[in-house]
């Protein structure tokens, strides 16, 4: 592109700006969840019993809990567990819900039928049921939750991918490299994916804040993760019971979850923004 | 005269991510109450543009009048406030567009649609403006109007749609229409239609009509004056007598002269003109035609001339009143001979060409049908098929090219697509160079495919838009040679040369180029395994006369160079006329004629064929068009009309023509026609 | 003035006293509880929540008095046979159960066999029947109950709500939906019960056979009892700040001070009586089969500081494995044990686990671990004690293995499958301790949790069991509970406090000796 | 219409049977049982248990077990809850419609704040209007409900007195789960819509609406949102499951009666019959739900409407 990049710079209009403290916000959160000892001042596990259920203060940035844990470092370090949650489950769902979105669509036919119908069984049942009833089998660990959620997320990859390989399929320039004599394998491989990736792409990007609230939708209701260092949702659903007498306690991992959800979406509408080609060319 | 329409140093600036961006600069016209005006140039020259300016609707596409007056009937339009202007839109100034499907909101029907504008600017009850809505239909041609006003915009054709689009902007009896290319989209035989419409409203209504349009013959048959822009500007203004006279802008020239006539001599290049519109962030400076104009001075290149006066009309040229002296200038530019009239001379390389009709049979098409089950309902039974091609059998001969033409959704696409094996044929043969295509394996197929290539309508949409011009290019050789990244960059760049484009762009992307360079791109990877046979599919229907010629030269020229076959399927007549050296004509799936191409535009033979030609706009002002063009509109191919698919349209049809399908026979040397009562 | 009257460790069966001495009549009673019941049937129930409501509905035989002795319920006396192997009770004959039908021997003997018979599927109202073997209806109103072995425990067990007496035609009629239409001789009758939302029970005007452990011996003064069901504690707790209703259960310990510092609204508080929630080493698994292994984690884990932490000061810390105030508890076990982590890490450096590169000690090339198993909601913070248990033993050089899971019953009484688990239990009689340290029968279906297999220890509860003399039988208690904390078996850790917040206008709620709420006083200011 | 109708009926039967399937399998791996759950395993000799899992048939193998239950199933039988014997059907239908006046109430809160933002947001896109929409929606999709509910009523119930903090009983009980519920809605909506109507906003026809004169409102809320809705409708069906879903946990805040406790308690407690009781239910909502939702679609696009 040509464009003066000048002139992109002096007009940084106000959504633009969003999208850069956005970008900075995750940065920041991927930045705490890799080196969280550069970052928190406590460990996560130091238990101050003399200091409490402290209000926030210069010494604890988010206060302290009831196992007078610095809450700063915990959310610090809790941003691991969180993000591997929100991460793997999206790369999982997205990954077995993309293939069978393009195995569907690519081949079309019976084999789009039957999966399609498969896609439907899960569909039927709402999400959180089915990863309710996953981790209610398989019992809390950080896998499992991730596979939980992971599982109640594959429909919606399936259909969106799939629906991208029927759209690609009949663009012009798969039939013109079909009629260049590519053979099918080639033409998914180099023209079909490359296209239809960035729907799938943007799905992600908001599909690890909802994977994110759905793990601790599973806190909430007992099947969450049990670790020393508790991630986002497991803090927040601890905490919510001391809501009235030390709001700290639940407000700021709860505010870290929304924060983070919020910038992974703005960044998540600008990829889709970048990616689409209309927008591109425009 | 009065001026309806008074625009003085009209200039538009769009707010844009790159800043203000002059769309159009210092455009001044006028229009008399009564006349007609068309408004002629390239794609991006800034017609639409300056029609949206008249109507300020660009003010809700980041648009602003920066400098000039638009007056309409003495009232100052730029100065007026949005809700005085809504009173006037619809009402004294209406609209229509160019694709009368999009211009629809699909979810209303048509008469709440036309009924709504009556609405909005008259007083009167529902029932009124509904009963004057479909008095309007009925006065725009559509039958049955009571039923269409309670249908949706989905369940009306292309042709239906912009007749309703015309009533709708009619509603209010507005003094002033602006068209916005509103036959382009359409068909031929639908163009004229709505072409004549226009004509017969303009008189009854009593208004004056801006016509936008990038047709020279549409624009020679219709307006009063022309005015013609480019890059944003206008460059000439003058009656269409004047200007078809005598143009004197080079560009207008230049225009002029890419037409492919009907007389053109088919052995000569055709004429265009080099290079491509400027982008408007990266306009030239001085004249802004200057890098494309042959007569261009030192003076062009520095200083933008200003529209004056010359010879009785308006033109931005420095040089225009010595250029028209100049003898080269002068030479006629049209010349039209009556088309009825036999006296054209066969020029000798036709006659040359002449031998090919029997000459060796590259490809051999025998009885290809393709249908297309439609599913209505999931337990219907009763399966509807569109026949797109019934029963098709032709021979192209090596080294020939052979043009196919036909109203959209005649089914050419789709017989393309068959020969050349990229869909399954639902029954018949293709045998090319005596192999049966339908017996090959996936390998066999693949080699096949290496002599056998396809050119895009769309250049862009054929390219995938993520891959650079290098890759693109070079998609068939990674898949067909074993080259290594610099073998196959090497090819690509000679490629990118034979296509006359610069060997260093190997690293742009498609979007970074116009169309016409775009479909220079198509062409490169069409040609890159030197294959025998080119499949062109309206390979020129998507870009501007002048661009139009550059390619179809380029495609001639490589033609002779690396002895090509071609297939061309287009639907405009005159390149196909010029290029192609045997036709084809297809309606509904059946091709109802094969001649050689003089003897097809010379003595057509059905009569489909001859209402093809007869819809042609003519580029020439003195001629009048005799409207002899079809009624009606195409049938739908899940239920073609018994006997003749074409009686139902036909001047001559009988009741045989009605029980009885005729079969291709011959009517000449190599004229063959499905006609019983053929014209000859 | 504020009604907050908190019961001392020994004292059960307090009660708050109303201001003005008159108790009202009627009024509706809202009262939260923390979940749902599960059946309202005595026999087949198993959850403490459900006991609530239950002891609205049905009445006992006898009564147990804060004293520990035994008293008149509906049973106005009893005698047990020389071989202690029989019980015969005279019954009340003024008693109806609520649908009409005669409280009689004939019903005695219909709940008693109803309970051991397998078709009911009765819960733990079978444990605590046991050793009973059969009736016999002496006449109208007198009943002999047969048992299998003595036992000292058995009256005192027929005290709890459990083994309330539900009406036969009832029971007959409803079968398995019994416990949805539950009939009893208790002050209040069922109403309805919307699942996952109320109970609702309404006064017994017949009622007039109340135990001597409330005031008002006829019926009730409340017209209605409604129970809402409220899982969630913030919301349990804020409807009753938010007035929405009467008295909520299960106060949790960072609310306590708050409502304490309301002038709106009251504190009930009652220890509960039987097992503190104490944490079991599994006996079965090396190395916590070594007495010096437990006892080095007993070193080092500093209950106080864990029970100061997690519940504020409104929980006591519990020393023994029975709670105080029930029959036989050891005083003296209280204090002492003091945290010495030195001590605890010489321990283990003695048995040979030395530290390795992470800090966790090694032996043999296996790492020094517990797994610690909890039940997952988060119940009294149980599972942050697990967290605070692991942080605290890390130094030692353990490394503690937290699984909270949702299905203890196989995780830990099928497949035996932890080091450390811990439970609680409300019992009437110090024998509750037999099914936690007893040497479990061969054949049982369930493991014990402790995994105890000590001839001294299972002579000793024995003992316990049969041991006619009062005096002789709290000694030996006060052995068994010296035993069991100087082999390590358990960390006793908090006793638990049936918490209610209420507000000012409800009056005169008292609690039986277990700590179970009683209505029959009741009455809401108006 | 009706033809197809049934055949998608027909074709939802398997959907259902295959929903069935799975959620037998995701239980039969729980490695909890039942059995332990329903007696006091230390008092019941070994062979109680067994008879006990004789009578419930769960030593039988999988197949048979599911090949049973469907077969009840066919007849009406939904079987009895293994906790507390109560037959299942008359459990669900009984908690059911306190879950869809939820969803209901939730959806229409959803659907008057998501349209109406979204709309503004796009009509003023990238103002100070715009931005404030996209953020409420953004916090509408990124507050974990649990938090939100708490939060509404530490504020509306205990701190202004204005609703009740829990129940299922009335209106006034039905407003903060159902704006619990309905902020999440709205977000998805908001988004929804915004895409959709700046889609639309480019669109030719609205340059044609405007040279006929129209005001920008009459285009804004006649047209552009009109077809703006539909491709929101077709999310309608999936938002709705969405809801059902939020229902366990909103339910659960609030102590309101409903199937998501039924559910989220039968599934902890491996209790099948329930379980897939409720499933079968709320496959047969979505359904339905997604029918209703494509005769709507029918209904505002006629594009699809001439397609049947
Ligand atoms: N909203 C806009 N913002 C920025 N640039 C615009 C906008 N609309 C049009 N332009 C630019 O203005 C120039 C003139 O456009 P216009 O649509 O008037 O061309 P045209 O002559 O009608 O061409 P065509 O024959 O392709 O319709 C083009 O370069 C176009 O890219
Ligand atoms: N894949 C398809 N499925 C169903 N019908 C099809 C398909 N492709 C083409 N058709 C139908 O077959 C007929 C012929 O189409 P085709 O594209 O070949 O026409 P065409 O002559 O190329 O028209 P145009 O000038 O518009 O390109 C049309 O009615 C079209 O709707
Ligand atoms: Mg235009
Ligand atoms: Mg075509």
């Amino acid at each position: 592109m040509r464009f003066p990049t000048s002139l992109f710079q002096k007009r940084l209009a106000v959504s633009e700006l969003l999208v850069v403290v956005a970008a900075l916000v995750v940065a920041f959160i991927i930045l705490c969840a890799i080196v969280p000892g550069w970052i928190a001042p406590y460990l996560p596990t130091e238990m101050l019993t003399d200091q409490l259920l402290q209000a926030p203060s210069a010494a604890h940035l988010f206060g302290t809990d009831y196992f007078g844990r610095d809450i700063f470092s915990v959310v610090v370090y809790g941003s691991r567990d969180s993000l591997f949650i929100g991460f793997a489950s999206v790369i999982i769902g997205g990954l077995v819900g993309g293939l069978i979105g393009v195995i569907s669509g690519y081949i079309g036919g019976i084999v789009d039928t039957i999966l399609m119908r498969l896609i439907d069984v899960l569909m039927t049942i709402p999400g959180i049921l089915l990863a309710l009833a996953i981790a209610a089998s398989l019992g809390p660990s950080l896998f499992n939750i991730v596979l939980a959620v992971a599982v109640s997320a594959i429909p919606g990859y399936a259909r969106v991918m799939r629906g991208q390989m029927i759209s690609i399929k009949s663009r012009p320039f798969i039939m013109a490299s079909r009629s260049i004599g590519s053979s099918n394998i080639q033409i998914l491989w180099k023209h079909v994916l490359p296209n239809s990736v960035s729907p799938l792409l943007v799905m992600a990007t908001l599909g690890i804040g909802s994977s994110i609230l759905m793990g601790s939708g599973l806190s909430f209701l007992g099947l969450g993760l049990i670790k020393e260092v508790p991630d986002w949702g497991t803090l927040l659903s601890q905490g919510r019971g001391y809501l009235t007498v030390a709001w700290w306690i639940c407000t700021f991992p709860g505010l870290a979850i929304t924060i983070f959800v919020i910038a992974v979406n703005i960044i998540g509408d600008q990829v889709r923004d970048v990616l689409d080609p209309k927008k591109r060319t425009a | 005269m009065t001026q309806l329409l008074d625009i003085q140093h009209l200039s538009v600036d769009f707010n844009t991510k790159k800043g203000l961006l002059r769309a159009i600069t210092d455009v001044s016209l006028t229009i008399q109450a009564g006349e007609t005006v068309c408004l002629v140039g390239e794609s991006g020259s800034g017609k639409t543009i300056t029609s949206k300016s008249v109507m300020r609707l660009i003010d809700y596409e980041n648009g602003i009048i920066s400098e000039g007056n638009i007056m309409l009937n003495g009232i100052d339009l730029v100065a007026m406030p949005q809700k005085e202007l809504r009173s006037l839109r619809g009402k004294k100034m209406a609209m229509i567009f160019q694709e009368p499907m999009a211009a629809f909101d699909p979810v209303f029907t048509i008469g709440s649609q036309i009924v709504e504008v009556i609405m909005t600017h008259q007083q009167g009850s529902r029932s009124k403006a509904w009963k004057h809505a479909v008095y309007l239909l009925q006065r725009v041609g559509i039958p049955e109007p009571d039923i269409r006003m309670k249908q949706y915009p989905n369940e009306l054709s292309g042709g239906m749609l912009q007749r309703a689009m015309i009533a709708m902007a009619l509603a209010c009896g507005p003094e002033l229409l602006i068209a916005d290319e509103p036959t382009t989209a359409l068909d031929v035989t639908i163009q004229a239609q709505i072409l004549q419409l226009l004509q017969e409203l303009k008189t009854e209504f009593n208004m004056s009509i801006l016509l936008i349009t990038h047709d020279m013959g549409i624009a020679a048959e219709i307006a009063d004056r022309i005015i013609v822009m480019y890059a944003g500007q206008v460059v000439e203004q003058a009656t269409v007598f004047q200007l078809f006279e005598q143009p004197h802008h080079p560009y207008t020239k230049g225009l002029l002269q890419s037409i492919t006539t009907m007389d053109s001599d088919r052995s000569n290049k055709l004429y265009s003109i080099e290079g491509s519109i400027p982008s408007l962030s990266d306009l030239p400076t001085g004249c802004r035609f200057h890098p494309r104009c042959p007569y261009a001075t030192e003076r062009c290149v520095k200083d933008n001339p200003p529209l004056q006066v010359v010879n009785g009309r308006l033109t931005a040229c420095w040089h225009a009143e010595v250029l028209v002296q100049c003898k080269d200038w002068s030479q006629k530019h049209l010349k039209v001979d009556s088309l009825d009239a036999p006296a054209i001379e066969v020029h000798a390389t036709s006659e040359a060409r002449e031998e090919l009709v029997d000459g060796d049979n590259l490809f051999a098409i025998e009885g290809l049908s393709k249908f297309y089950p439609i599913r209505n309902g999931i337990l219907s039974r009763n399966k509807t098929v569109i026949r797109a091609v019934d029963d098709v059998s032709l021979n192209i001969r090596k080294g020939e090219t052979f043009g196919l033409v036909g109203e959209s959704g005649s089914g050419k696409s789709t017989l393309g697509r068959v020969i050349l094996q990229l869909e399954q044929a639902t029954s018949g043969r293709v045998m090319y160079q005596g192999r049966d295509l339908g017996n090959l394996n996936a390998t066999g197929l693949r080699e096949a495919r290496k002599n056998m290539q396809m050119i895009f309508q769309d250049p862009y949409s054929s390219v995938d838009p993520r891959w650079n011009v290098g890759d693109i290019i070079g998609e068939p050789l990674s898949v067909h040679e074993d080259l290594n990244t610099k073998e196959r960059r090497s090819r690509v760049e000679e490629l990118l040369e034979v296509v006359g484009l610069d060997r260093t762009w190997v690293d742009r992307y498609p979007h970074e180029f116009s169309g016409g360079q775009r479909q220079r791109i198509g062409i490169a990877r069409a040609i890159a395994l030197h294959p025998e046979f080119i499949l062109a599919d309206e390979a020129v229907s998507a870009l501007d006369v002048s661009v139009q010629s550059q390619i179809v030269n380029l495609m001639q020229d490589l033609q002779k160079e690396l002895n090509l076959t071609y297939l061309f399927i287009a639907h405009g007549l005159n390149i196909v006329r010029h290029i192609s050296d045997r036709i084809g004509v297809m309606y509904l799936g059946k091709l109802v004629e094969i001649a050689p191409s003089e003897a097809l535009f010379l003595h057509p033979a059905h009569y489909y064929t001859k209402a093809l030609i007869a819809s042609i706009p003519l580029p020439d002002p003195t001629r009048t068009r005799e409207y002899i063009a079809i009624q009606g509109e195409i049938p739908s191919p899940a239920h073609p009309p018994s006997g003749c698919h074409f009686h139902t349209r036909c001047p001559a049809a009988t009741a045989r023509c009605r029980e009885e399908q005729p079969v291709l026979r011959e009517v000449g040397r190599g004229h063959l026609t499905a006609c019983h009562y053929p014209a000859l | 003035s504020i009604g907050t009257k908190e019961a001392d460790g020994n004292a059960t069966g307090t009660t708050t006293e109303g201001v003005g001495g008159k108790s009202s009549q009627g009024g509706e009673l809202s009262y939260a509880l923390a979940t749902s019941p599960d059946t309202l049937d005595p026999h087949r129930s198993g959850l403490a929540v459900s006991v609530r409501v239950i002891r609205t509905l049905y009445d006992s035989l006898v009564v147990q008095l804060p004293d520990h002795t035994i008293g008149p319920w509906l049973a106005t006396e009893w005698t047990v046979s020389p071989d202690a192997k029989s019980y015969t009770f005279k019954l009340r004959q003024d008693v109806k159960f609520q649908d009409g039908t005669p409280f009689n021997a004939e019903a005695v003997k219909y709940n008693f066999d109803r309970i051991i018979n397998p078709e009911t599927k009765a819960a733990n109202a079978q444990a605590l029947l046991h050793p009973y073997k059969s009736s016999e209806v002496i006449d109208e109103y007198t009943v002999k109950l047969n048992l299998e072995t003595p036992s000292q425990a058995f009256l005192g067990n027929l005290t709890q709500a459990l083994l309330g007496l539900v009406s036969p035609t009832a029971a007959k009629k409803d079968g398995e939906q019994f416990g949805k239409n539950p009939v009893g001789t208790g002050p209040f009758k069922f109403v309805k019960w919307d699942e996952n939302a109320e109970i609702v029970v309404e006064r017994n005007d017949d009622y007039k056979w109340a135990p001597a452990i409330v005031d008002n011996k006829g019926a009730a003064y409340l017209d209605k009892i409604t129970f809402k069901i409220i899982p969630e504690e913030a919301t349990r707790i804020g409807s009753v700040q938010s007035g929405q209703v009467h008295a909520a259960e299960t106060v949790p310990p960072q609310n306590v001070a708050s409502i304490k510092g309301d002038s709106n609204f009251q504190l009930l508080q009652v220890n509960t009586v039987g097992l503190p929630y104490t944490l079991f080493f599994n006996q079965r698994r090396a190395p916590w089969n070594d007495p010096k292994a437990r006892q080095a984690v007993q070193l080092a884990v500093d209950v106080d500081s864990i029970v100061k932490t997690l519940y504020l000061g409104t929980y006591e810390r519990a020393w023994s494995p029975l709670s105080p105030g029930i029959l036989g508890y050891n005083e003296s076990l209280e204090n002492s044990i003091k945290p010495d982590v030195d001590k605890a890490n010489q321990l283990l450096d003695e048995l040979g686990w030395a530290r390795g590169a992470d800090g966790i000690r090694e032996k043999d090339g296996k790492k020094l671990t517990i797994q610690y198993v909890d039940g997952s909601p988060n119940r009294e913070k149980r599972n942050d004690i697990a967290a605070i248990v692991q942080q605290q033993l890390k130094p030692l050089g353990i490394d503690v293995k937290v699984e909270i899971t949702k299905d203890v019953q196989t995780v830990v009484y099928i497949n035996g499958d932890y080091d450390l688990y811990g439970n609680n239990q409300v019992n009437s009689d110090p024998n509750g301790l037999y099914w936690f340290y007893h040497t479990s029968a061969p054949n049982a279906a369930k493991l014990s949790i402790s995994g105890s297999a000590d001839p001294e220890l299972d002579k000793l509860l024995e003992q316990g069991l049969v041991e006619s003399d009062q005096g002789k039988r709290i000694a030996i208690y006060k052995t068994i509970q010296k035993n069991i904390i100087d082999k390590a078996l358990i960390l006793p850790i908090y006793v638990f406090p049936y918490t209610v917040a209420a507000s000012n206008a409800v009056k005169d709620v008292k609690f039986d000796t277990l700590g179970y709420p009683l209505f029959n006083d009741v009455n809401l200011l108006k | 219409m009706g033809r197809s109708i049934i055949t998608r009926l027909f074709t939802s039967l398997f959907v259902v049977l295959g929903s069935l399937i799975l959620v037998f399998c995701i239980l039969y791996l729980l490695p909890s049982d039942p059995v332990l759950m329903m007696i006091d395993p230390s008092s019941a000799t070994p062979e109680t248990i067994a008879n006990l899992r004789h009578q419930l048939g769960l030593d039988r193998p999988f197949y048979i077990q599911f090949a049973s239950y469907f077969n009840n199933i066919i007849h009406g039988d939904f079987g009895n809850s293994m906790m507390n014997s109560e037959p299942v059907l008359p459990k669900i239908l009984k908690h059911f419609p306190a879950t869809l006046m939820l969803t209901i109430a939730s959806s229409i809160i959803a659907v008057i704040v998501g349209v109406l933002l979204g709309v503004l947001s796009a009509i003023h896109r990238n103002r100070w209007i715009d931005i404030v929409a996209r953020i409420v929606g953004l916090f509408g999709i990124s507050m974990p409900t649990f938090w939100t509910g708490i939060l509404l009523i530490l504020l509306f119930s205990i701190q202004l007195h204005w609703l009740p903090v829990m129940g299922s009983d009335g209106f006034k009980t039905l407003v903060l789960p159902a704006i619990t519920l309905g902020i999440v809605g709205a977000g998805f909506i908001v988004r929804m819509v915004r895409n959709s109507m700046l889609e639309v906003i480019h669109e030719q026809f609205i340059v044609t609406l405007r040279s006929k004169g129209l005001s920008e409102r009459a285009i804004m809320y006649q047209h552009a949102l009109r077809n703006a809705l539909i491709p929101a409708i077709t999310m309608m069906g999936v938002l709705i499951g969405e809801m059902l879903a939020g229902a366990v946990v909103i339910e659960t805040v609030f102590s309101r009666q409903g199937i998501g406790r039924i559910i989220a308690d039968a599934i902890m407690a491996k209790d099948l019959p329930v379980v897939q009781g409720v499933v079968f239910f709320s496959a047969i909502i979505y359904i339905i739900v997604n029918l209703i939702v494509d005769i709507s679609y029918t209904y505002i696009d006629p594009r699809v409407r001439r397609a049947h």
